[in-house]
């Protein structure tokens, strides 16, 4: 068993290596000369505008919060896979429970709306704030019949 | 130097636990004693498993440590809902400012 | 190859004078660094791959320059990044703007070596060899959370949470659909998964308990598209939004070792699926051409085939909305997950 | 010096090593790196420790989720102006003399006990070992496990969301 991790360490030490050297042998390959320009934050072309400065939605934080809740349940699942084949009826009725109290949280985050995310209908062009909007989109054949009877009566 | 026992097993996760009690004593940042609080759970936890191994023949230990892993998650999830709520009150999660509850 | 170091320590030879332990970790070190190589070569024609179904779906003929049929353009590109010169902003935190490359390549390594390449050479054999792979790979997500940071760029960051919330919500689906497998077989050795599926294709774990074992592998392949940033999942690096997300800032080798590990993790999700699902390193034809060396050419050409239907996909399907990616994890592929788990723990007690 | 004792010392030092890097530092995304490889070297010590499900576990849990929830907590919670997200300490040098202490008394304890050792018992995989404690032995915490983790989901979640509007 500590072969297995040992060389598994070794490997990603190795990898670590990999790259390190790499990295040296390009910066004694590469040219160096930086200009106030180039070394600037790239943000499309313009001047940056701001710091880093950004406030996050905290949905990022409710989505971590449901994952983690999951993982760990995942952690249990995997030993009870392992043994399922022999504990047969009993270990499933006991997964059963278990899973069946979590999805009871998965619902309720589900009904409550924490699963959305910002969809982009909300706001000036969407569907529900401004119909007018969308059915004039829509009809927009209609408008050109009558642009067309228009110029009929124009000429 | 002795060879590696249950001792240096021990002494680790007490360093460990110190490390982590410090955080959470002198640290301003909220974030950074929960962190402090992550420590002194896995020092706990170095403790089971190294007095399943020595001690104890079987995996009780381990099954605490299971344990142990799977509660600390929830309260870090927890906790950092309740530091999130204390920023968006007070747009700070100092503790020496979070202090509105004292007399 | 742990039989391996034993015999040549065993064997009378010149090295009979060197501690064993120094013996063993020069030839794990050999065998990492071979294993790193290949890792970079994998990109190499991973690359060209793509360029060239791109090219040939697009009706066009792709590289052609370097090289027959451009077969070397690849490999000039990997000259090029290698000469160009390193920028890194001015604001920047310069440690770990440096030290996110290193982690995610450590972390692509580290999953590669746990998959089951033969029944005979083995890098490592773990017990626990799937739940390995699965836990060693959530090293990727704290280093794109750490180049996005590290960056000091709106973009960069901003693509870094993004990316980071993808590859969590998705981490869920894709063990829970090697769940699924993990309960018929009863271990999670890859070695074991695979000497279950022993025999003609059909024995594969893909075609047994029909459908459900053909949902859960769907469900995995949809879950392993988003957990590397494949299209249609790639939203956290589009490059017309956010300017490549987390590796804007990122420049000459620093970014070719992101796009190495890339395409690294493209083989340890299509490598864990092939294991799993399609019968590891066994040979579709019973005991045509199986065992031995044979296992390798299976086991890799099986995971070529599904990264080739990933770069299919990539020019296929256009991008999804950030709320539709959210819903597939959580109310499609975590439901369905469950109901096979469900589903085939009902089969096998009945 | 054996192996096991060079790998055990090797990864003592980078567990303490950058558990101070967490406790030292004042850039909280510094603290965050402390504390990954800190994580990592712990996950190290399991494997020593003959408990390699433990360690994958710590390294999927810690590494993969509490880190991850640590950073975003991180990030939403301050005002990011830059790479700087300084942090300061209040009272540093009493903190370091209790600490001091602590570490002191438990040190002797570890070393003047006279621990009732058992024969190390050859190194086994223990995941089928563990799922079954947990369908037997320990069925009543793992089922109890599941209400706690609920709460924890619905509550975090509430509170989260009360503070989106």
């Amino acid at each position: 068993m500590l072969f297995d991790f040992a060389s598994a360490l070794i490997f990603m030490l190795v990898a670590a290596a990999f790259v390190g050297v790499n990295l040296v042998i390009s910066r004694l390959l590469q040219p160096r000369n930086p200009t106030p320009g180039k070394e600037a934050t790239y943000e499309c072309g313009e001047l940056p505008v701001g710091s880093g400065w950004i406030q996050f939605n905290i949905r990022f934080y409710v989505i971590a919060l449901i994952f983690i809740i999951f993982d760990v349940e995942i952690v249990f699942l995997f030993p009870w896979a392992v043994v399922f084949k022999s504990l047969g009826l009993f270990a499933f009725v006991e997964m059963a429970v278990f899973i069946g109290i979590l999805l009871v949280g998965l619902a309720y985050v589900w009904r409550k709306g924490d699963l959305e995310w910002d969809k982009p209908q909300t706001g000036k062009y969407s569907r529900e704030a401004a119909p007018a909007y969308f059915e004039e989109a829509s009809s927009s054949s209609l408008s050109y019949e009558k642009l067309e009877s228009g110029n009929e009566v124009a000429v | 130097m002795t060879p590696v026992g249950l001792p240096h097993f021990l002494i680790l996760s007490a360093a460990l636990f110190c490390l982590g009690l410090l955080a959470v004593i002198s640290k301003k940042n909220a974030v950074t004693v929960l962190m402090g609080v992550e420590l002194i759970i896995n020092a706990a936890n170095i403790n089971f498993i190294a007095f399943s191994r020595y001690v104890d023949n079987d995996l009780d230990g381990q099954m605490f440590g299971v344990f142990v892993i799977i509660a600390a998650a929830a309260g870090a999830a927890v906790a950092l809902a309740i530091v999130l709520n204390i920023y968006q009150r007070m747009k700070s999660v100092n503790l020496d400012e979070a202090d509105s509850l004292a007399g | 190859m742990q039989e391996l170091i034993a015999s040549i320590l065993a064997g009378e030879n010149f090295l009979s004078d060197v501690p064993p332990v120094l013996i063993t970790v020069v030839f794990m070190s050999a065998a990492g660094l071979l294993f790193a190589s290949l890792a970079a070569i994998n990109a190499l024609i991973a690359v060209y791959l793509e360029r060239k179904v791109s090219a040939h779906m697009q009706d066009r003929l792709g590289p052609m320059e370097v090289g027959p049929h451009g077969t070397l353009q690849t490999l000039a590109d990997a000259v090029k990044l290698l000469l160009k010169e390193d920028i890194v902003p001015q604001n920047a935190d310069r440690f770990l703007h440096t030290l996110a490359p290193f982690l995610v390549f450590a972390a692509a390594i580290g999953a590669l070596v746990a998959l089951p390449y033969s029944s005979a050479f083995l890098f490592a054999n773990f017990d626990i060899g799937v739940l390995f792979v699965i836990s060693i790979t959530s090293l990727t997500v704290i280093a794109i959370i750490i180049a996005g940071w590290a960056s000091n760029n709106k973009w960069s960051l901003l693509g870094g949470m993004r990316s980071a919330a993808q590859i969590v919500s998705y981490e869920i689906p894709t063990a829970l659909a090697l769940l699924v497998i993990i309960m018929q077989v009863g271990s999670l050795n890859f070695q074991q998964i695979a000497t279950a599926q022993t025999g003609w294709f059909w024995h594969w774990h893909v075609f047994q308990f029909f459908p459900f074992n053909l949902i859960a592998f769907l469900i995995f392949f949809v879950a392993s598209l988003a957990e590397v940033n494949r299209t249609p999942f790639d939203l956290p690096e589009a490059e017309s939004e956010l300017v490549a997300g987390f590796m804007t800032e990122y420049s000459g080798f620093k970014w070719a070792v992101f796009m190495l590990s890339e395409y690294a993790n493209m083989i340890v999700v299509t490598g864990v699926g092939a294991a799993v699902f399609l019968g590891a390193h066994q040979s579709p034809f019973g005991n045509f051409m199986n065992g031995g060396v044979w296992g390798v050419f299976w086991f890799v050409g099986k995971a070529y085939g599904l990264v080739l239907v990933q770069i299919w996909l990539r020019w296929t399907l256009p991008r999804l909305r950030v709320d539709q990616l959210m819903y597939t994890s959580w109310k499609v592929l975590t439901p369905f997950a469950f109901a096979c788990i469900f589903a085939v723990g009902l089969w096998m007690i009945l | 010096m054996t192996t096991f004792d060079f790998t055990f010392y090797a990864f003592s030092i980078l567990t303490l090593l950058s558990a101070s890097v967490m406790v030292f530092s004042k850039n909280l995304i510094h603290c965050a790196v402390g504390l990954l490889f800190a994580f990592f070297g712990i996950a190290g010590i399991y494997v020593l420790l003959a408990a390699d499900f433990l360690a994958a576990v710590q390294v999927l849990i810690y590494v993969g989720g509490i880190l991850v929830l640590l950073l975003f907590g991180v990030m939403l919670s301050q005002r990011i102006a830059g790479v700087n997200i300084e942090t300061g300490t209040l009272q540093f040098i009493p903190a370091l003399l209790v600490c001091g202490v602590v570490f002191a008394i438990l040190t002797h304890l570890a070393l003047k006990t006279r621990w009732s050792l058992m024969p190390l018992a050859e190194m086994a995989p223990t995941s089928r070992t563990i799922g079954n404690l947990l369908m037997t032995e320990y069925l009543l915490p793992f089922e109890i496990i599941s209400i706690l983790l609920l709460a924890a989901l619905v509550g975090a979640a509430f509170m989260a969301r009360r503070e989106a509007r």
